[in-house]
């Protein structure tokens, strides 16, 4: 059937290594072609570096913390071992201060001096007298936070070459300021209470703890609710369902969730768990529900995959063999499915863990000042601490947020990074 | 086996080479049957020469359609039908091969007999016997292309006239012998190769029954019937 | 006690597993074949207590307090609660129930006292039923699985049917979740549209949804229109994709097929991480850097640029997306087979027009789905638009202008305390329904299209 | 030369050991088997040929219903085992395919070491009460599969670290473990080498003591060595079944025939 | 039956289109081919075989430097086409590509249309100025692909369309277009069902006219049965190379005999 | 050939079998040529008809050894080595069976040539060409079974000598009838003899040609000369 006539053109002679002009406009489009992807993957990346650089920038600060540190005589005048709750802490703690400062006038600055303490000094003193009592009528060493605008002060956050009347310290207080600070008495430590402590209104006070422990206890229960339900359905939709009407709808309804935005599932929480359950408000518990909802698609989506990866050679060996269904799955594909579901399901968690639209619907952007003690304490998350904190006006805040997000960055950053171990770890390819 | 094509043309054109190649040597086998008798009857030496020397490209013909079988047989795995027609194409091209070389034996001692003297007579029964030879061989490769199971089993049948026309020369021949001894040599020949044509009758049938085991797949069944199986000749039909 | 219930049925359960599987063990003693293997015989029984007395357990745990309440509020003397209204009697009871949790502030009444120690009580009793039933209910259990115990019977088939019925019901969950949303909204909805009508909120191109909380207003005509919020949507998504479209599937393009191994082993976890920044994030860096920026930036051109601009929401939420289209179009792309690629590349085609002209037409279907989804998660998404974007409900397309959006609408609304009816918080419902019809349609059409592609190659 | 008579040797006529009766299989609406009659002796390698789509998978998982697990298939007609209707509802296929064992085209062990592959069956079936009696069973059956010699040594490694020939000689091991009585084999060759061929049709004529062995197979040439009955199955039909030996030298149905010779079917 | 010349017909000595001499290759740090010489020659077809992992692929990847999309693979030595030397860094592998052209061992048409999977090389070379020229060079493609009777009512309908035998043949037709000089085939039936086969040999058979034609693949019969030179490779090593039909009687070398008489290589 | 075991030991079985059968094919011809010979010599009837009826047996294994071979080359496509094991197969059986076929007919003849009057001395020199045809097919056969190239050789040198021998014995049949005419029908029968050893020489020639073929992949030259072509045998080793 082969035909003797040439082709319309006789057969090109052409050396392999002459380039013609049409070789050569080719190959120029092929390197526009790769200059474009470079630079799509240079905007790409400059932008993660600005994100991360900034966020840094801003938020390393919040990281340490500048305290002051007193020599305090608890004075028994002030304090008594009767009223003790009641007592005169701050007072006690302002004159302190003002032992250290000879320039200002114990009456008139009073004020402006105890300012520099943060509100949160005159307590951490009381829990100490209350824990021992003895220690009224003695002189104790205290390290206390500065209020913000100091903090800021001492941080750099606060230009000492700006006008006076646009800066949060006039000048006194930085003068106040220098002088505690030439008497080897301000230090800036690791903010601990970062970790520590619970929200507070008071930046230099405010800490990750209560959020940190929401957002553990709404993963807890997201987790417990949705892995073995998504695993369930998953292995049922894949390996059990009958190919039907039925399957089909449950399939596309599943990946639609997937992609339903988060604020309506936070919809759904509001008006069912909240509204017609009665359920607590801002519950990491019901956080957690409502994102085991979300996260469920996710895990059903990553664990059907997984299973498709197993080769069906695989399954129809161990039924040759006469093993029943449930034998071949849960002790063929399932195991070998498990590294692929792992990693969906921490996937899953971690974009549960970052996720905050639905949370502010369920109230968990309360203002709560103490970590939750169980799933059904009120609480806020670590995504909503952070919206609460990017809302908040005081400039302390600023670095608190992004040192919170650099905190939940730290967190998804783990979460992936094992993720992404056991992919490449149990990896298989048939 | 079914008229249609196979796929790999290739197969089929060598399928229909080989076929040829044994119909050309039917050709060339038939011619020097012929040839050889006339030899004989007319004296012609030159007409005997070249009978022998055109064996040669029988023989060559042979060793070809054996080798293209061979390579067939290994390179195409023919099954069915066509695995028949390869293996009938050994036993056609052996036999047709033989029926050459009686023709040539025919030829050689045609050109010592016509040196004697000659016997009157004795030539006719030869030229009778190897004609009815002729015509079968003709047939059968007719029988053989057109795959005719009819015409096959006839020549079959045919076989058995000649049997008994070499029976009756043997008789003649012997009669010869003892009438004159100076006969002796001349009818010693006259009788080899009667026994030739002879012989080739027995190959013209080994041919037809290829022709049925190709068509149908199975072979005749054995009950023709022996020519008149003189005690004279116990080598009648055998070799 | 719920713990106690919870650790005697586990026990109960292997108690089950091991008797069962020791009495199948005893009939192999002798010789006979057993029609299951022994685990499947204790495998039986452990399921037979654990998967009935578990969903009994959590019913009576759901129902417990509600009916406690309902008790509670029930018993309390006569005409205390005369003349309250829903409202108030919740205080009450949430006041009960700080009492019987000894957190007491200030001095309620007596009756109150009682009434907590009642629900005290009840508890009590509750506790004490709940672990009552899960002891008799698993051992009644376990004494039936156990007689079941016999060669013929066929304990893996009866394992496997409850395993079976269980993970039918895990897949039920999918739809009842859909069921709970679509009820939830619409059903919130129906009640905002009985004080507003469906024309005005469709047509209507005011969004003020501030005026109608003052006790006495009636809606005011045209206050809840939604077609600013919509505009405004639109406007910040296609900021996103045109942004988010060419450099993501760029960056898959050249990941794909021209990145070197090392490159590309750098580059695809690094996507993966910008896809994995939470959006509150992104939200902040739009009001930390992106729109100070652009505020310079107009300030040196001279252009005036909002504070709340549709460009920052826009152009944040475009590179939030962009790992999203890139590892899309990536998988779409990874999924043309190699063969194909290897036979351009032997004709002697380039990389390049290799990818252009077989790989890339090839995968398109999938790549469409894959920027439709990423179009409706820009429709969707909320936490950027939140912190970004404006509350103003301005009827515009100009990219520079402040707008507003469909979930920053929700957010807003609903933040704080709600109640469930006055139109305000009933208007995040039927904007929360016309987002879910929306991207439900768009996400159906998606996975339509990514389905049948996924099918050409599986 | 009179004629071939192909793989005849030791041939004996067996008793029956699985009979099909009519057997009609669709695929939803669409069927793939029509109305077919087989009978699969006992000790006998049984070949099916025919070009591809034919339908000779479909009937050969009829045999141990996996096609149970294809939800649009649909088997009507008598299929039995030793007499026994192998779709009656209350046959386990579980079981069923304890006895009817299988072998795939493409070498499928479980990533599992050789010997947990081999005593996998034997374990879910209960048929070794003890070790020694499962390592007895595992040794025999890779003795079985003439694959102990390579395999002893490493039984604690992975099957799949195995070369092909060896995987496939370990799968028909693994099928052999449970003491099946027949044995399918779909293509088992068709993703081998020549050698790994060689290996494993070698091991198919051993195998036929003791089993009954039906193969698939697109290599008509196989068919030709393997096996003593040939089925050519023909757009879901049973053209011819008879004897190997015939259907290669002297096929009764121009089908058959236009196939095995390599015209156009 | 002197001797057996298997396809001796129409065997001419031709001139040589492409020469490798001292060709190595390394994947990483392991030798894949080593220190091969092989001599191919125009308008015939050579075919390599041997036992799997032999090198084959591999080296036949060499002659159109397929292998530079791997990044590992390392060749070196000296690989000549019309005397030039083919890894000569001024020498582009898509200009070479388009005079050698490939076919794969599973059909892989463009998920195009016919049409278009055969203009997408004569469109990326340049090759046709219209498109009467381009209609033209796919019509003579597919003719001498054996494909057009079967294709020309359906140009439009995607290739993926098609049966695989047809398939396969669309693949020939698309590299044929570009009017190569060498045709490199990859085990190009071994997806295919006997009757495909049995179409894609008798088209190699044809291709033989205009194009010099290397084929590797596992059946020694189709070896033996489509070309007219043969090369044994073993462990990377050219054991043996020369007529097909004395490779097949008579080869010299005995790991040449042992693996094609199918004792173990 | 390599002596390595096939992967497929059924493959090695068939090839075993098959020249088993060609083996004990050759002891029955050597038995039925060396037992006509004597059955002639000691005029003993019963050893004829003996000989005569074991050729059946003979005719049955060459029939199953090419079946066989037929089936090995449709089965295994058995190359190189292999199939010149195989080739080599179908002439040794056919030479066999021709030689079995000449025997036979010997056995006849002499049954018949015992019936007539004795020719002093004729059935010496039959005796001594049949001995050394019969010490020329062990000796192939011994070849063949060793791949011996060098015996094979030899045996092919010696068929020279049969062929002398049957001139020498044509004269002298020639001469006998000559003398007496009442000898002429059993000399008839004893010339018939001579002739058939003559070709079961050629036939065992073939067989060595084989066997150097079957070891080297190579015919032999065809340089051995041809032995006494008198004038007076145009048939000498052709027929
Ligand atoms: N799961 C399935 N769903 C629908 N149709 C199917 C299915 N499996 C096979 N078929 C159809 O049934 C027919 C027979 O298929 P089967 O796999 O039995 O053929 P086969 O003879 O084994 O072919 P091959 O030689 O290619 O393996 C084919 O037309 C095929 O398309
Ligand atoms: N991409 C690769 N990376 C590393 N090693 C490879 C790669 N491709 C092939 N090899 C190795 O190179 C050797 C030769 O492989 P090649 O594919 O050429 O063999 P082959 O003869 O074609 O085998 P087959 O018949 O199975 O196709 C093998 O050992 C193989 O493992
Ligand atoms: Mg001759
Ligand atoms: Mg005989
Ligand atoms: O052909 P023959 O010499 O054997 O009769």
């Amino acid at each position: 059937m082969v035909d003797t006539t040439q082709m319309g053109t006789p057969p090109r002679k052409t050396s392999l290594t002459h380039s013609s002009a049409q070789v050569a406009r080719r190959k120029r489009k092929d390197v526009v072609l790769q200059g474009f992807g470079i630079a799509a993957i240079l905007i790409a990346f400059s932008v993660l570096f600005i994100l991360v650089a900034s966020l840094v920038r801003t938020g390393y600060t919040a990281f340490v913390q500048t305290h002051v540190t007193l020599e305090v005589f608890v004075d028994p005048g002030e304090i008594s071992e009767e009223g003790l709750p009641r007592g005169g802490f701050r007072d006690v703690l302002t004159a302190a201060l003002l032992e250290n400062l000879p320039e200002a006038d114990p009456d008139e600055d009073a004020r402006a001096v105890r300012n520099i303490l943060s509100n949160g000094a005159q307590f951490d003193l009381r829990d100490r007298v209350v824990a021992d009592p003895s220690l009224i009528g003695q002189t104790i060493t205290l390290t206390a936070p500065v209020s913000d605008p100091f903090d800021q002060l001492n941080k750099g956050g606060v230009n000492r070459e700006t006008p006076e009347d646009q800066r949060r310290v006039n000048n006194q207080e930085v003068a106040w300021f220098d002088t505690l600070a030439e008497a080897g008495l301000i230090s800036t430590p690791f903010n601990i209470g970062l970790f520590t402590h619970a929200d507070s209104r008071f930046p230099e006070l405010a800490g990750l703890k209560g959020a940190i422990v929401g957002s553990f206890w709404a993963l807890l229960t997201c987790f417990v609710i949705s892995f073995p339900i998504g695993i369930g359905a998953a292995i049922y939709l894949e390996e059990f369902a009958p190919r039907n009407r039925m399957s089909d709808f449950i399939e596309v309804n599943i990946n639609n969730l997937a992609a339903v935005p988060s604020v309506v599932f936070g919809l759904l929480a509001l008006a069912v768990f909240l509204n017609w359950f009665g359920l607590p408000r801002s519950a990491p518990f019901v956080g957690g529900m409502t994102l085991a909802l979300m996260t469920m698609p996710t895990i059903i989506i990553a664990t059907r995959a997984a299973l498709k990866a197993v080769p069906p050679s695989i399954r129809e060996a161990a039924l040759g063999v006469g093993a029943s269904k449930q034998q071949v799955v849960f002790g063929h594909v399932l195991p070998l499915a498990m590294p692929g579901i792992l990693t969906g399901t921490i996937i899953g968690l971690a974009q549960a863990l970052g996720e905050t639209a639905p949370l502010l619907l369920i109230g968990m952007n309360a203002f709560i000042t103490s970590a939750a003690s169980s799933p059904f304490d009120a609480s806020t998350a670590l995504p909503t601490q952070i919206f609460i904190w990017a809302d908040s006006p005081e400039r302390g805040f600023v670095s608190r947020t992004s040192a919170a997000i650099l905190v939940l960055l730290g967190f998804l950053v783990t979460m992936n990074a094992i993720a992404i171990y056991l992919r490449n770890k149990f990896e298989r390819r048939w | 086996m079914e008229n249609k094509e196979h796929i790999v043309s290739s197969f089929d054109r060598d399928l229909e080479g080989i076929q040829a190649m044994i119909m050309k040597m039917g050709g060339l086998v038939e011619t020097a049957i012929a040839e050889a008798t006339a030899a004989l009857e007319n004296r012609d030496e030159d007409l005997a020469f070249k009978v022998r020397k055109g064996d040669k490209a029988i023989d060559e013909l042979e060793e070809r359609v054996n080798e293209e079988a061979a390579r067939i047989l290994a390179q195409r795995q023919p099954a069915a039908g066509d695995l028949r027609t390869v293996l009938t194409v050994f036993r056609l091209s052996a036999s047709l091969e033989r029926i050459g070389d009686y023709a040539k034996n025919m030829a050689k001692r045609a050109g010592v007999v016509m040196q004697m003297q000659q016997i009157n007579g004795a030539a006719a029964g030869l030229r009778r016997m190897s004609r009815q030879v002729e015509l079968m061989l003709r047939d059968v490769l007719d029988a053989y292309i057109q795959r005719d199971v009819d015409l096959a089993a006839d020549v079959r049948e045919r076989d058995l006239e000649v049997d008994q026309m070499y029976s009756a020369l043997f008789r003649e021949y012997l009669t010869f012998m003892m009438e004159d001894p100076r006969n002796i040599t001349a009818c010693m020949h006259l009788h080899f190769m009667a026994k030739n044509i002879e012989r080739m009758g027995d190959h013209v049938t080994t041919i037809a029954e290829q022709v049925i085991y190709l068509s149908t797949g199975d072979y005749p069944d054995e009950d023709r019937e022996k020519g008149d199986r003189s005690s004279y000749d116990p080598g009648n039909g055998e070799v | 006690m719920t713990l106690i219930a919870f650790i005697l049925l586990a026990v109960l359960a292997t108690v089950g597993y091991v008797l069962n599987r020791q009495a199948a063990a005893a009939i192999t003693a002798d010789g006979t074949r057993l029609h299951s293997l022994k685990h499947f015989h204790g495998l039986f029984s452990l399921l037979s207590v654990l998967v009935p007395v578990l969903v009994l357990l959590c019913l009576y745990l759901a129902l417990q307090t509600p009916i406690i309440n309902m008790v509670t509020m029930a018993s309390l003397p006569d005409g205390v609660l005369d003349g309250m209204g829903d409202g108030a009697q919740q205080l009450v009871l949430a006041e009960i129930r700080s009492v019987s949790q000894g957190r007491v502030f200030g001095t309620p009444e007596d009756w109150k006292i009682i009434a907590a120690e009642r629900m005290v009580a009840l508890y009590q009793y509750a506790d004490i039923a709940m672990v009552t039933m899960v002891i008799i209910l698993s051992s009644v259990i376990l004494v039936l699985t156990r007689r079941r115990v016999t060669a013929e019977f066929r304990a893996r088939q009866a394992a496997e049917t409850i395993i079976h019925g269980f993970m039918i019901a895990c897949s039920t969950v999918a739809i009842l979740t859909t069921i709970g949303i679509i009820l939830a909204l619409a059903f919130e909805a129906i009640r905002f549209f009985e004080m507003v009508p469906f024309t005005d909120f469709l047509f209507g191109v005011n969004w003020e949804p501030q005026i109608p909380i003052r006790e006495d207003q009636i809606a005011a005509e045209g206050a809840f229109g939604w077609l600013p919020v919509i505009v405004g949507t639109a406007v910040v998504a296609t900021i996103a994709m045109l942004l988010a479209t060419p450099i993501g599937l760029l960056t898959a393009i050249y990941l794909n097929e021209f990145a070197p191994r090392g490159l590309r082993a750098v580059v695809k976890p690094v996507l993966e991480i910008l896809a994995g920044v939470p959006t509150v994030v992104y939200g902040f860096f739009a009001i930390l850097v992106v729109a100070p920026a652009l505020r310079g930036a107009g300030a040196d051109l001279g252009i005036g640029i909002s504070p709340n601009t549709a460009l920052a929401a826009g152009g944040v939420m475009g590179i939030m997306l962009i790992p999203f289209i890139s590892s899309f179009a990536d998988d779409a792309l990874s999924a043309v087979p190699r063969a194909l690629r290897d036979g351009s590349l032997a004709i002697g085609a380039t990389r390049g027009e290799t990818m252009l002209k077989v790989q890339f037409p090839a995968a398109i279907p999938g790549i469409v789905g894959g920027v439709l989804l990423a179009v409706s998660r820009a429709i969707g998404e909320t936490m950027i638009v939140v912190m970004a974007a404006g509350l103003m409900a301005n009827l515009t397309i100009n990219p520079l202008d402040s707008v507003t959006t469909v979930t920053v609408q929700i957010v807003t609304l609903l933040i704080g305390d709600t109640a469930f009816d006055n139109p305000k918080t009933l208007a995040a419902f039927a904007l929360g329904l016309m987002l879910f019809i929306l991207t439900l349609g768009i996400n159906v059409l998606a996975l339509r299209i990514v389905r049948k592609y996924r099918e050409i190659y599986d | 030369m009179n004629d071939m008579r192909l793989t005849e040797r030791n041939m004996t006529d067996q008793k029956i050991k699985m009979q099909a009766r009519g057997v009609d299989v669709f695929y939803g609406d669409t069927q793939a088997i029509k109305t077919v009659d087989v009978d699969i002796q006992d000790k006998t390698v049984t070949a099916f040929i025919g070009p591809s789509g034919c339908g000779k998978s479909t009937f050969l998982r009829c045999l141990n219903r996996m096609n149970d697990t294809i939800d649009v298939c649909r088997v009507t007609g008598d299929i039995r085992l030793d007499e026994e209707d192998i779709y009656d509802p209350r046959v386990d296929p579980v079981q069923l395919r304890a006895k009817v064992g299988m072998v795939f085209q493409k070498p499928n062990p479980f990533p599992k070491s050789i010997y947990d592959n081999v005593a996998y069956g034997p374990r879910i079936h209960g048929l070794a009460t003890n070790k020694a009696e499962l390592d007895e069973i595992v040794e025999k059956s890779l003795r079985r599969a003439a694959i102990w010699d390579e395999a002893k040594d490493r039984l604690d490694q992975p099957g799949t670290g195995l070369s092909g020939g060896q995987q496939q000689r370990l799968c028909i091991a693994r099928a052999v473990a449970t003491n099946p009585e027949v044995l399918l084999m779909d293509e088992p060759c068709s993703a081998l080498d020549p050698i790994a061929t060689a290996q494993v049709e070698e091991l198919i004529d051993e195998l036929r003591e003791r089993f009954s062995v039906v193969i698939v197979t697109h290599s008509m040439q196989q068919a030709a060595r393997v096996s003593q009955k040939t089925a050519f199955f023909h757009l879901g039909e049973l053209v011819e079944f008879g004897e190997t030996s015939q259907i290669f030298t002297n096929p009764q149905d121009t089908r058959t025939e236009s196939y095995i010779t390599g015209r156009i079917g």
